[in-house]
C-alpha cells in the first residue's frame, strides 16, 4: 500500500552472525503506517532474528533501524518500548511465578500518587490491576478469575493472550507479533486475528510472523518473504496466491 | 478488514465459554497447603513457635526469659543481615559464596583505616562501606556483563577478599578497649537498650528494620518486582522491558553495602576488630534463606522467611546448649532441618492456586 | 651461606603466629639463613602442613619447626622428614608422642593453666569453694594445648580432674559447662553467652586464649557484668596484656613464641652445622620457654611479674 | 491415502533444498575457538603446560626435578579422587557439599571398625566403603525420588555426615604406628613405587586409572551417555527413555562410593586415621571441576578436565610455596584462576560447532 | 473403521488432576490397528494429558491403559516404548548438548559386537551412526551435513524431524505425535505429514493431535473430539465437515 508516504518502521542492511551461522544476511524491513506486515519464510530463514533486531533485543553486526526517518540504535527492548514498539516474542517473555498484573505492567509499573509513590516508590497495585482487568476484558480473550493469579497457572493459550494483550495495550506506534498463533486452537486463534484487526484499526500498524497461509492472507496488507536470511520480495496479498507466496519462500520460483 | 476466513471457523461465534472445570472437594490438607503457598514465610514462623514452645516447654524459666529470647537475637544479628545481602542475590536466582569475606574486609578497613592511617572514624566507616559496595558491583559487573555463573565468581571473590583480608591486616587484631577509648563510632551497633531483663542491641534492631524495609521494597516498589522477575526467568524479564544488567548489579551492590554494615555491626558484637571472624557467615546465611523458604532457583520467597530461618537456626542452638547435649547434635539438627525444610517447600509448590 | 629453614603454623592469622613466624624471621636474617613460612588455612587443616613439610623436603631445607595442628595425626609426615635428614622441632604444642620430634620449644602449658588457677583461688579466697566456673575452651577436637592448658587450670584451682587426658569429664558442681571459642573473639562472646545463659551467676571464667577472653567480656559487659566477674587467660601478647591492664583479663600466663621461634632457628642452624641436637629443659621431656603469670593484682604463694615487666616481653 | 491437501501447498514438490548459507571467513582465532570447542579438556591442559613451565623456568631444578613433580600428583591424588565424585554429580547438573564429609566418615569407619571392635581390616574397609555408598544413596534418593535440589540435599548431609564423624569417632585419631603395626591394609594406598626420584604412590597411580576408567566409562557406554543426557535436560532424557532416577541414584552411590575410596587413600597420605582431615575437600574438588572447564549447570566438560584442574591447582600451591610467597597471595591466585577459567570457557562456548 | 476389530491401545476413563485443575475428568481413549487417529481440542482440553497418561509420561490417578487387549501399568515413557509405542512430546524431550545420533539412540544404545561390547559395554558409535544417517535420508526432512553435531545447533524444524525420525525409526506398535507441525513452516509441515502417510502405509497406526484442521481432515481415518478433560466423540472426517469438527470441539454445537 502507500508507496508515496515513508515507511514507520525501517531496516537497512541488517547483518547478524550467530557463531558460523548468519542468521541475518544484508536483510531490508519496511513497516507502513498503519498497515498489516506479515513476514513469512521457512524455518530458520531469519525471521525472528529480524524481528529482534529492530525491537532492540539483539543488536545488529551491521544495518541501520529507523523509525519515522530517524536512525533509532535500541540497545534493549526497553529502548524499543519506550519508542512505541511493543513485541510478543516467540517464546512469550512472561515470569511464570509473578502474577497477571506484575507481568503486565513489568517495566512500566505505575506508582501511588502523592508522598507514597514519589518518596516511598509505592506501587500502586489497585490501579494496575484495574487497567489489566480492563485491557483482558476488552480483548475477550479471557475468562480469567484472578489477575492475581500467577501465569504459570495458566494454559498455554491463556498464556499467549496475556502477551498479546500486554502489547495490544501499550504499543503506541508498532506492534510486533512473532508467530501469536502457533500453539493455539482455532478457538484461541481467532480471537487473536480479531484483536489484530481491531489493534490496525486504532490506526496502529502490525507486524505479525506466521507459517499459517491462510491467516496471512485473510489479515496482510502487504506479506513480506524472508528467505536465507534476508528479504526475498514483498507481495501484495491481492495480486499473488498463496500457491505463489508458498513458491517464492521455499524457492520454488522466483519472483519477478 | 474481514477477507475471507476459512469457513470452518465461521461456527466459532457459538462457541461455548466455560472453561476447563474445577474439582470442588477441598480436604482440609488441601487447604492448608494453599494457605502456606500464598504465604511462603508461614511455615519457617510456624517452626519457629513450634521451636520455642518446644524449648521453653523442656527448659523452662531459663530458656523463656526476656534474657535469653533477647540474647538469641543478639546472636542471629550478623547472620540475619548478611542473609538479608544473600536472599536479594538468592532472589535473582543467585548465590553469594563472598559475603563473610566482604564484611570481614569491610570491617578491618574500618578499623584499619582509623588506626592505621589515623582518619577520622566516620571517613573510616564509610570506606569501609565503600569497599563493601565495591566488592558487590565486581560480582555484580562478572555476573551480569561478563555473563558468568554467580557460584563461580563469589567463589573465587570469596577467596581473593579473604586473602586482601588477611594480607592487608597482616592479622592485626584492633582492641575493644582502644575502639572504646579512640574510635567508639565502631561500637555504635553494640549499644543496647536494657527493657527489663530483655536486651536489645542497636544491631538487633537495626537488622529487624533492614529486613522490614527490604521487605517493603521488595514487595512494593517496581525494583523489587524486578529482582523477583529477574530470578524467574532473566531472559524474560528482560524482553518485557526489565534493565537486566543495572538491576542485577545493584542487587550485587546493594548486598555488598549490607555485608558491609554487618561488618560494622560485627564490630560492635565482637568489641574488636578481628580479621579472623565471620569464617562461616556464608553458609549460616544460605542455611538461614533456606530453612525461610526460599528458593535457590530464584524468583520466590520472602525475606521474613530469611529472618524465621536465622532465628530457628538461632533457637535451636541457644536451646541445644542449654541441654547441654554436645555441639555436634545441634550441627546434625540443622543439616535435618535443611533438609526437611525444602521437602516441606517441594510438597507445598505442588498445589496450583 | 644458603642455608634455609622451615615454620609452618596452625595458621598464619592468629597474632600468636604472626609473631612468632616474625620473632624466627628476624633470627633467620640475623643468623643469614632463608626462612619459608607455611601454615594451614583453619586451626586443625592439617592437611596443609602435611603439604607443606613435603614442600620443605623438596626444597632441601635443613630443618622445619612445626605447630602441629593434628599432634596424632602428623606424625607420619614429620618421620618422613627427619627420614630425609632434616631436623624437625615442635613449636608451641607438642606432637604426640612428643619424641616424635626431634626436640620441642614449648611452654609447659600445664604450668600455664595451673598458674592462673591458682590465682583465681587465691583471688577468690573464702568464695571459690562456690565459685561458679565458665570453661573456655578451644575445639571440640580437643587438641593438646587446649586439654593442658583446662586440665592445669582446674589443677591449680583445686578441682579434681578426673582423666586429665581429656577436658569435660569433670563432676565438680562449680564447673557451670564448657564451651568451645575457636580462640577467637566471635566464639569467645558467643561461648560466654551460652554460659551466662545457663547460670547468670558465673564468677570466674577460664579462656584459652586472649581473644576469646576478649570476646567473654564483651559478653559479660552486655549484662553490665564485666566487674564482677574474674577472667584469667593464657598468652601474654601485647593486647592481651593492655586488657589486663584496663582490668579486662584478671590475670594471664605470658608465653614466649619469640623465644620459641628463635631457639628453634639456632637449634637447625646447629644442627646443620655438626648434628648437634638442643637439649630437653632438666626433668621435662621438652625445652621449656618459659612463662610467666602478669597481673597487677599479685597474691601470696603464686609467683607473678607486673604488667610493666608483662608490657616489656610482650610479643605483638 | 493423499486426501486433498490445501492447494497452495502442491508447489512445494519444486522448493528449493539449500540450507542457510554459512559464513566462510574464518580467523585464526575462530579456529581456535572451535578447536577447544571441541576438545573442553584442552584449555586446562595447556594452562597446566604453560603453568609447569613458568615455574620451571623460575625455579629451576628444584622444580623441574622428579620427586618435585610427582610430589604434586602425591598432593593432588585425594583431590583428584573427590573431585572425580565431584565431576559426575556436577554432569548431571548436581553439586555435591557433602564429598569431604563422606570420605572422612569412611575412613573414620575403616579405622575405628578395626580398633575399636576388632573386626578384620579387610571387613572394616569393605563397611568403610558401604557407609560411603550409603551416603551417597541417601543423597541419591533425595535428589532423584524426592526431588530436592542437590546443593540443599548435600549441604543438609555435610552437616550431617561431619556430625556423625564427630560423634562416632569422638575426635580420637588412629595413630600411624597403631595402624602400621596392626591394619597395614589401611596403609596399602601409601605404598610407593620409587622410579629414580620419581614416587608414586599406589594412590596416585589408583586415581589415574580411576579417571580414565571413568572418561571411558562416560564417553563410550550407554550409562555415561545417560548421565551426560540427565545433565543437559533430565526432563528431556526422561522422555526420551532415560532411567532417570536409577541413573541418578547410581551416580550419586557411586560418587558416595569414590568418596569412601578417597577415604582409604586418606589414611595413607597422612598416615593416621583423623577425624578432622578433609575439611575443604569439597571446595577443592569444587574448583578442581571448574578450572577443569566442566559446566556447573550440568552435561558439558570432561572429567580429564577436572584432573588437569586439580594439576593447575597442585602446580601453582607448590610452586608458589617453594617462591617462598605468603600463602595468601595463592589463595588469591587461585581465586583468579577460578574466575578468568569460566571467563574463558564462556568465550569459547559463544562458538557454534 | 474397523469397528469389528479389536483396538490396539484403549485407555478407559483416565483422570488426572494438577493441585486443582482436573486435566483428565474419565477420558476414554481407543486407537484402532492401522488408523491415523486424529485428536482435537481447545487449548487446555487435556489432549496432552491425556497422551501422557497412555504413553507412561505420567501415570494416571484413575483409570485403565490397555495395549491389545491387555491391561498394561507404564510408570514411565520407557515402559511404553518397550511395549513399541513411540511418543513425540509436544516440547521435544532431546537433549541439546548431545548429537543427533545420540539423541537417536538414548535409552536404546547398540553396543559392540564380542568383548568390547559385552563386557567393556562399549557403544558401537559407527554402527549408530550409521543407522542414524540412513534414518533421517529416509525421511527427506533434514539437510544435516554432521550426525555428530549438537542438537542445539540445530533449527527448530530440524529439532522436530529428528525427534519424528526417532519416533519413525523405532515405533513397533503404536505412533504417538503431539503437535508435530505446531513450529514448523509450510514445507516443513508437509514433510511430516508424508512421512505420516509413509509410517501408515507400514501398518503402523499414528496418534496425531494437532491445531490444524485441514492437516487432520487431510491425513486422519477417525477424529477423536476432546472437551473439558473428556472424549466428547469420535468422527470420521468423511462424515463431517470442518466445520462441524470445530464446532463440536468449541461447545458450539452438541455431537448427536
Ligand atoms: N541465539 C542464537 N544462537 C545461535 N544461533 C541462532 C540463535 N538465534 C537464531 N539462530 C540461528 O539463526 C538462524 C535464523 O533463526 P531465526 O530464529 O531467526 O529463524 P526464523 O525464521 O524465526 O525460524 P522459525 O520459523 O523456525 O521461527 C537459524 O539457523 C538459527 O539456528
Ligand atoms: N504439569 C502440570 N501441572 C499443572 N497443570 C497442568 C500440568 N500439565 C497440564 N496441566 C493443566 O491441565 C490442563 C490440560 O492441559 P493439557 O496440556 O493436557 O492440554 P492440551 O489439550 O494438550 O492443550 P494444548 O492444545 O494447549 O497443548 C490445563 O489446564 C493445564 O494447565
Ligand atoms: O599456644 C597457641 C596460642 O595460645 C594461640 O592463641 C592459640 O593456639 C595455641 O596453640
Ligand atoms: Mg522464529
Ligand atoms: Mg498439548
Amino acid at each position: 500500500m502507500n508507496n508515496n508516504i515513508e515507511p514507520i518502521l525501517t531496516g537497512r542492511g541488517l547483518v547478524k552472525r550467530y557463531g558460523r551461522v548468519t542468521a541475518l544476511d544484508h536483510a531490508d524491513f519496511d513497516l507502513y503506517p498503519g498497515e498489516i506486515l506479515a513476514v513469512i519464510g521457512d524455518n530458520g530463514a531469519g525471521k525472528s532474528s529480524m524481528i529482534k533486531a529492530v525491537s532492540g533485543a539483539t543488536i545488529p553486526d551491521e544495518g541501520e533501524v529507523m523509525l519515522e526517518g530517524k536512525p533509532v540504535h535500541f540497545t534493549s527492548p526497553i529502548d524499543a518500548r519506550e519508542a512505541g514498539i511493543e513485541t510478543v516474542y516467540q517464546n512469550l517473555a512472561l515470569s511464570p511465578a509473578l502474577s497477571i498484573a506484575d507481568n503486565m505492567f513489568m517495566g512500566r509499573e505505575v506508582r501511588k500518587k502523592g508522598f507514597l509513590g514519589k518518596y516511598m516508590r509505592m506501587l500502586d497495585r489497585p490501579k494496575m490491576e484495574q487497567i489489566a482487568r480492563d485491557k483482558l476484558s476488552e480483548l475477550g480473550l479471557l475468562t480469567i478469575q484472578n489477575i492475581n493469579q500467577t501465569v504459570e497457572t495458566l494454559s498455554g493459550g491463556q498464556r499467549q493472550g496475556v502477551a498479546v494483550a500486554r502489547a495490544a495495550a501499550f504499543g503506541s506506534k508498532v506492534i510486533i507479533l512473532d508467530e501469536p498463533t502457533a500453539a493455539l486452537g482455532v478457538k484461541e486463534s481467532r480471537k487473536v486475528l480479531e484483536l489484530i484487526s481491531d489493534v490496525r484499526s486504532r490506526g496502529i500498524p502490525i507486524v505479525l510472523i506466521s507459517h499459517n497461509m491462510p491467516h496471512v492472507f485473510e489479515v496482510a496488507d502487504r506479506i513480506h518473504i524472508h528467505r536465507l536470511g534476508k528479504r526475498l520480495c514483498v507481495i501484495n496479498p491481492k495480486d499473488y496466491s498463496m500457491s505463489d507466496a508458498v513458491a517464492f519462500m521455499t524457492g520454488a520460483k522466483e519472483p519477478t | 478488514m474481514s477477507k475471507s476466513q476459512q469457513d470452518f471457523e465461521s461456527v466459532l461465534s457459538d462457541s461455548a465459554t466455560d472453561v476447563a472445570s474445577f474439582s470442588q472437594k477441598k480436604t482440609l490438607l488441601d487447604k492448608i497447603q494453599s494457605l502456606l503457598h500464598a504465604n511462603p514465610a508461614l511455615v519457617p514462623l510456624i517452626v519457629l513457635m513450634l521451636s520455642l514452645l518446644v524449648f521453653g516447654l523442656i527448659l523452662g524459666e531459663k530458656f523463656f526469659s526476656p534474657f535469653s529470647l533477647t540474647l538469641i537475637l543478639q546472636q542471629v544479628a550478623i547472620v540475619g543481615f548478611v542473609g538479608a545481602a544473600q536472599t536479594l542475590i538468592i532472589i535473582t536466582a543467585g548465590i553469594d559464596l563472598s559475603v563473610g569475606a566482604i564484611m570481614v574486609l569491610s570491617s578491618v578497613v574500618m578499623g584499619q583505616f582509623t588506626f592505621r592511617y589515623g582518619l577520622p572514624v566516620e571517613f573510616a566507616i564509610l570506606c569501609g562501606l565503600g569497599v563493601g559496595a565495591i566488592c558487590g558491583f565486581i560480582n555484580g559487573f562478572l555476573v551480569a556483563v561478563v555473563k558468568l555463573p554467580p557460584f563461580i565468581v563469589t567463589l573465587g571473590m570469596w577467596q581473593i577478599v579473604l586473602a586482601s583480608n588477611f594480607l592487608y591486616s597482616a592479622n592485626e587484631t584492633i582492641r575493644s578497649q582502644d575502639i572504646a577509648e579512640k574510635a567508639a563510632a565502631l561500637h555504635f551497633f553494640g549499644e543496647k537498650v536494657k527493657i527489663g531483663g530483655a536486651v536489645f542491641t542497636y544491631g538487633v534492631i537495626f537488622m529487624v528494620v533492614l529486613v522490614l524495609v527490604l521487605n517493603y521494597i521488595l514487595n512494593h516498589t517496581a525494583w523489587g518486582r524486578h529482582v523477583y522477575a529477574i530470578g524467574d526467568d532473566s531472559d524474560a524479564a528482560e524482553l518485557s522491558g526489565v534493565q537486566v544488567k543495572k538491576t542485577l548489579i545493584s542487587v550485587y551492590v546493594i548486598a555488598g553495602l549490607i555485608c558491609a554494615l554487618a561488618g560494622w555491626v560485627l564490630i560492635g558484637r565482637i568489641g574488636s576488630v578481628s580479621p579472623t571472624a565471620g569464617q562461616f557467615a556464608n553458609i549460616e546465611s544460605i542455611t538461614a534463606v533456606v530453612i525461610g523458604g526460599i528458593s535457590l532457583f530464584g524468583g520466590r520467597g520472602s525475606i521474613m522467611g530469611m529472618l524465621f530461618g536465622a532465628l530457628i537456626v538461632g533457637v535451636f542452638s541457644l536451646g541445644l546448649r542449654l541441654i547441654g547435649t554436645d555441639p555436634q547434635w545441634t550441627y546434625m539438627l540443622i543439616g535435618i532441618l535443611i533438609i526437611s525444610a525444602v521437602a516441606i517447600d517441594q510438597w507445598i509448590r505442588r498445589v496450583s492456586a | 651461606e644458603g642455608l634455609s629453614a622451615c615454620l609452618i603454623t596452625k595458621t598464619d592469622t592468629n597474632p600468636f603466629f604472626v609473631k612468632m613466624k616474625e620473632g624466627a624471621e628476624a633470627k633467620a636474617k640475623e643468623m643469614g639463613m632463608t626462612l619459608k613460612s607455611y601454615a594451614g588455612k583453619i586451626d586443625g587443616d592439617s592437611e596443609s602442613q602435611v603439604a607443606a613439610i613435603e614442600t620443605c623436603i623438596a626444597d632441601g631445607a635443613k630443618g622445619i619447626l612445626l605447630t602441629p595442628s593434628d599432634t596424632k595425626g602428623i606424625v607420619p609426615a614429620v618421620k618422613q622428614a627427619r627420614d630425609a635428614g632434616l631436623l624437625v622441632i615442635a613449636l608451641d604444642t607438642p606432637l604426640e608422642p612428643i619424641d616424635a620430634a626431634d626436640a620441642t620449644f614449648a611452654t609447659d602449658n600445664f604450668r600455664a593453666g595451673e598458674l592462673i588457677g591458682q590465682w583465681a583461688a587465691a583471688t577468690l579466697g573464702d568464695k571459690a569453694k562456690d565459685a561458679k566456673i565458665a570453661m573456655l575452651d578451644l575445639a571440640v577436637s580437643q587438641p593438646s594445648v587446649g586439654v593442658l592448658r583446662d586440665q592445669g587450670f582446674l589443677k591449680g584451682f583445686g578441682i579434681d580432674l578426673g582423666d586429665p587426658n581429656k577436658w569435660g569429664d569433670e563432676s565438680d558442681k562449680r564447673i557451670v559447662g564448657n564451651e568451645v571459642t575457636a580462640g577467637n573473639e566471635e566464639g569467645g562472646r558467643k561461648a560466654m553467652e551460652n554460659l551466662l545463659a545457663k547460670d547468670p551467676m558465673i564468677n570466674v571464667v577460664y579462656t584459652i586464649n586472649e581473644p576469646a577472653a576478649a570476646g567473654a567480656y564483651e559478653a559479660l559487659k552486655a549484662l553490665d557484668r564485666q566487674d564482677d566477674v574474674l577472667i584469667v587467660s593464657v598468652d601474654g601478647g601485647c593486647p592481651g596484656i593492655a586488657n589486663v591492664k584496663d582490668g579486662v583479663i584478671g590475670a594471664t600466663s605470658q608465653q614466649y613464641p619469640l623465644l620459641m621461634a628463635s631457639k628453634g632457628i639456632e637449634a637447625i642452624a646447629a644442627w646443620a652445622k655438626d648434628k648437634t641436637k638442643p637439649k630437653n629443659t632438666e626433668g621435662k621431656d621438652f625445652f621449656d620457654t618459659g612463662v610467666s603469670l602478669v597481673t597487677d593484682k599479685p597474691v601470696a604463694g603464686v609467683e607473678s611479674i607486673n604488667v610493666k615487666e608483662g608490657t616489656e616481653r610482650c610479643w605483638g
